[in-house]
């Protein structure tokens, strides 16, 4: 079975600007059960690598794409992304680079691209200038697990600013409070970390996500993402009523590792339920 | 001291960048710690266990014959090296162990550059009854191995990070994703002023030990305050750790921060954040700092003799004491390292640890040009004994060789000894 | 404690049985001595320096998790550990150091076993400026590696001795030697309680500054005497330096002196003198005491995990307070003193040297049966990291194993590191 | 050239007791101008070898010869005797050998012998019953070189009541007091150490030397004995008109290493001048 997804088309735009992340995703949302949103490390294995995965991700039904630039440290990230990271940065991708090549993907793909990052690579860069640079190649928003909201000023100024949505993160150890104030900040919508842990650990989607799940609904009317373990369509059923989208992290960079970029295609219309 | 703004910075410098998943962790730290340090009671308990644990406080040592040697500035050492442990590391361990304590959690872990801090740590572990994983990059695996044996022995995992470019970094970066993890039962030990707040401000506090002793003790012995004091700086406990029994002292006292120069600030193979030109501004493992990193804001690769000065980053109190220019920083080049440490043993009879020697390194250079009558004082911030590996084989010491050689050969052969 | 007889006697043992050549010296040392000993600034001046460039009082640290696991008596471990150069043979060195400095000699020698006599005495040359010659058993010079390269390092010539069974009493012989040949300038600083008079009575007295404190610290902390005090023999310093804190209290305090057991005394394979049928009186090394000898005189070879318990002699005032019942004499074994170690380690954070272990030993055995509110202190002479080659041996450490084969192969290829 | 001194013949005696040490040393000087000792270490390399050795060195005309029996710890020893004494108790001699030699050279040869050894190997033995067996087997002094008399009242009474001659020495460092005690000790000779060290030493023989054993003379009736270092024919001379004895010591031991038991004759020769 052969179908063609989001190719390049005429773009969906609001107001003359680029239309906002939150809107396009519930646009995406309204005749979908869930989203897929799916994940990479620029320039790993290399940007040819990563064109061929990008094309296989959205022409198999990919909603959104996170496109991470590599970063030295990323301490919110488990071996997987860890090692592309810095096998990446090792053969000499730089953040120019990123940059060139999310601007080509934005052209090619009408889906929403992100920027998944730390915050050393926005800082060094310039706060004003990354989010200039975003919304000039069209990101329409950006993921930095390291930047929360009391140390972020301006930052989240910025990004408003720019019209770029920042996405923050709940986690089950968010006090109530505390997901008052970061549903406040995020933008887009919000990651919601099922368990503790880094990326590419395993959850359970028991009784007690239903519950976190719920409890991250009554702190934000922005969608909710869910990442961090997702392997299978089992896992993204699971999240069916209970989260709009389903995010998908080392487990395709693991998978093209070892079956290469053809191998994604597949994996993704299985996550959609598609045989 | 100052203390830090209520979201932790010094300046432009410090903060606490953590994930979302450790905000709460940090909330109910800073608010265990604060609660800590506004508790008499607790600080009192902490200098009793420091004086029968450990053997506080430590002695200031005049240096008659390196003074003599130099024939300026009178020369004292401030003792850390006869630590539990063998270095200054042991004060922050048991400090946070108390803290640990406090809160409630059963498991600690840490990041480990040189051992000490992970032998220090796993001891205190022990002490505590705490379950204890140790992070240490491979590369310091390799070249501190006698401490990777004695944690194990000590009862603590040590787990050997291979990403990276497998030091210190890395280590703090494992040891910060184990810490996202185990959040309920687990306190990770940060071994040095760095690191989200309040890790810079909780570790200065307990390593401030050594500044009031040895204020204390060189007005006892010189009778007026030194003119300077040298510590080498790799995270900066130790040096934040005697510098605070002077900060107040404004232009009395010089205070000097020595880095690992490695081969040569010129070469880029080095570890100096605060005075080389390779460092900038970043944000990284959770603070704000003078990183050493290139123009993308990805960390370099240091380098330095002695593993526990080979760092990225820097306390960022002493950054914000650097543009205050309340503290001078200078590095130390390995070779020069090797010789302070030649000379302190020959003359002295102590062996500093090669970070401590450092601060020799610094302090040798000025000691002749300050008048007889004006002290120094050198915080030898541990003992050298662990660098036996690294020393023997810097000295090119051919009886060390060829026993390494023979101990492997009867290894080899399988033979009892 | 009662002094010795005019001619250096206690009971049955000690005297000073000297070559000719010696006579004058040992005349001299002994005026010396007795002056020294008999004027208070020179106690006063030996505990000042004791306390700045070492760390005394060294601190009596309360084992609780130790106490907890045996049920019985409260463990205190006295911490010798935390001396400068890591063991107790600091206090002596530094004491004869200061007499040297009085007696206007320029040069010292040493013998050596485990090596940390040696490196204390090196480290004390370096200090006072002395010429420094260690002699040290061929075996022991390997099995002691790491300890040699200090000596080196802090200017000692370190000269391995070829001769008999190459290890401390072959040492002690070479050592004689050269001071028969080079009395003038030259003092033996001889490194525990043995040897001719006055030697014993002066290790004795410098060692006794563990005992003032450690019967200080124990009334402070405990409010009453300890029932036993436990401390590994050699050739007896540790052990004199503590009971002599306790000495007087006849039947309040029972003195327990540990030797090494080696492979068990069934085996001959051991270093016991006081409990074993393999020693009887005997008059070597300038000394009356009981020696492992065979029936026609000639000294045995001994064994033990820990090369500064093995030795044939021991303390003539302690082979006198065996015949007086005062001390009682108990031996560990190797396996014994490895896993004592390995459960100290793992308990309280704290790495006893193998020699010392010994004494924790028989604390364990005897602490389970002896009241809860009674104590008990152990001397822990010394710390283990000198002892890494050895334990890690003896654990069968298969990463230490790696380790070592891996730095030889580096060696070997003559790569640079 | 052959010539055979002191063979078997008639013992020079005394008073019903064997001719005390002192006496018989004095007879011999009393046609010669110096005498000359030698010894050795019992069992090394072998017994055998000692008794070739000690036929060749009365043969050749020396006047007494001591016995080394050997002590594992010989403080006072150089690396010669102290390896030769280590590798003779290493292959099993027993102290009882050591007494049945004597008594077999003893028998054999018309000259004195003494024991050498150190206290421990006497203490051991049993004081008494050491200095009984002396006695018994015609061993007519002993020199223990670590029992000074202040220490050795029951060895120097017993030695006295069997008749031995325990032979003290004199050193450089001896005070005029010291050597007035060592002096009235001695019995047979007062051994002069030439200089401070260990046997095996090279002695200078100049001004320093001769003034030293006039101060020896001084203080003692007794014939000096001077050893440590004698080598050569030129080092004896230097002692004539000084000393009575020149004693050899570790020479002889290398020189049968070297060259095996013959070598000692010539060499003895060498020692008195003969061509
Ligand atoms: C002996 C010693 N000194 C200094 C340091 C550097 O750390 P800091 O700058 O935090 O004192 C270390 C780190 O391991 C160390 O072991
Ligand atoms: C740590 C330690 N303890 C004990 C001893 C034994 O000596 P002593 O019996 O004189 O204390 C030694 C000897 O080297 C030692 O190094």
């Amino acid at each position: 079975m052969e179908r063609i997804y989001h190719q390049r088309g005429p773009r969906i735009s609001a107001g003359g600007k680029q239309m906002k992340l939150e809107e396009n995703l519930r646009r995406r949302r309204e005749n979908k059960e869930i989203l897929l949103m799916t994940h990479l490390v620029l320039g790993y294995p290399d940007f040819d690598t990563n064109r061929e995965v990008i094309a296989q991700m959205v022409e198999n039904g990919v909603d959104s794409i996170e496109l991470q630039i590599p970063f030295s440290e990323p301490v919110a990230d488990g071996p997987v992304i860890l090692k592309a990271s810095q096998e990446s940065i090792d053969h000499g991708t730089k953040v120019s680079e990123c940059i060139s090549f999310a601007k080509e993907m934005v052209e090619k793909w009408d889906i929403p691209f992100l920027f998944m990052t730390y915050y050393n690579i926005v800082f060094k860069y310039g706060e004003e200038a990354f989010f200039k640079k975003c919304a000039e190649i069209g990101i329409t928003g950006v993921i930095v697990p390291d930047i929360p909201p009391e140390m972020g000023e301006s930052f989240y100024q910025f990004a408003e600013q720019d019209g770029i949505s920042p996405v923050l993160i709940f986690a089950p150890t968010s006090s109530d409070e505390r997901m008052e104030i970061t549903g406040k900040c995020s933008r887009g919508f919000v990651y919601c970390v099922p368990r503790k842990g880094v990326t590419g650990t395993k959850s359970e989607f028991g009784e007690e996500l239903t519950q976190y799940l719920a409890r991250c609904r009554k702190h934000t009317s922005l969608p909710l993402g869910v990442g961090f373990g997702i392997q299978s369509r089992a896992d993204v059923e699971a999240l069916i009523g209970k989260a709009d989208i389903a995010i998908i992290g080392s487990k395709t960079i693991k998978l093209v590792d070892e079956k290469g970029a053809a191998s994604v295609g597949p994996f993704i219309r299985h996550l959609l339920g598609e045989k | 001291m100052n203390p830090p703004t209520e979201d932790g910075h010094y300046g432009r410098w410090g903060g606490s960048y953590v994930p979302e998943v450790l905000h709460d962790t940090f909330k109910r730290l800073k608010e265990d710690f604060a609660a800590a340090k506004a508790d008499p009671d607790f600080w009192r308990e902490y200098v009793e266990l420091m004086s029968t644990y450990s053997c506080r406080p430590t002695p200031l040592t005049f240096a008659e014959n390196l003074t003599r040697h130099f024939g300026g500035a009178k020369i004292y050492i401030k003792r850390e090296d006869l630590n539990h442990t063998g270095a200054h590391k042991a004060n922050n361990v048991i400090g946070q162990g108390l803290l640990v304590k406090r809160m409630g959690k059963t498991r600690v872990i840490a990041e480990t550059g040189a051992g000490q801090h992970g032998v220090a740590t796993a001891t205190m572990a022990a002490k505590f009854g705490f379950e204890c994983t140790v992070y240490m990059g491979e590369v310091d695996v390799l070249r501190q191995r006698p401490n990777v044996f004695w944690m194990e022995k000590l009862g603590a995992k040590v787990v050997p990070v291979t990403d990276g470019s497998r030091i210190l970094k890395d280590a703090i970066n494992e040891a910060f994703r184990d810490w996202v993890t185990n959040v309920d039962d687990t306190h990770y030990v940060l071994g040095t002023a760095c690191g989200p707040a309040p890790f810079p401000e909780m570790v200065s506090w307990f390593q401030s030990i050594i500044g009031i002793e040895a204020r204390k003790q060189i007005l006892h012995y010189h009778h007026t305050l030194p003119a300077r004091v040298y510590a080498c700086v790799g995270g900066g406990s130790n040096a934040m750790g005697i510098f605070q029994g002077f900060l107040d002292d404004d232009d009395d006292v010089e205070l000097v921060g020595v880095e690992a120069g490695g081969h040569g600030l010129s070469t880029g193979k080095h570890a100096s954040r605060l005075c080389s030109d390779d460092a900038s501004p970043g944000m990284a493992q959770g603070y704000k700092t003078m990183f050493l990193q290139n123009n993308d804001g990805q960390m370099l690769e240091t380098h330095s003799v002695s593993a526990g000065l080979d760092y990225v980053g820097v306390s960022p109190i002493l950054a914000d004491l650097n543009d205050k220019k309340r503290v001078r920083f200078e590095s130390a080049t390995d070779v020069e390292v090797i010789e302070a440490l030649n000379l302190t043993m020959k003359k002295e009879g102590i062996i500093p640890a090669l970070e401590s020697s450092h601060a020799f390194v610094q302090a040798f250079k000025e000691a002749p040009g300050l008048p007889k009558d004006s002290a120094i004082i050198i915080n030898q911030s541990g003992r050298g004994d662990k660098d036996i590996f690294t020393i023997a084989h810097a000295l090119k010491d051919p009886s060390w060789k060829e026993f390494i050689i023979n101990e492997a050969r009867e290894y080899q052969q399988g033979e009892s000894k």
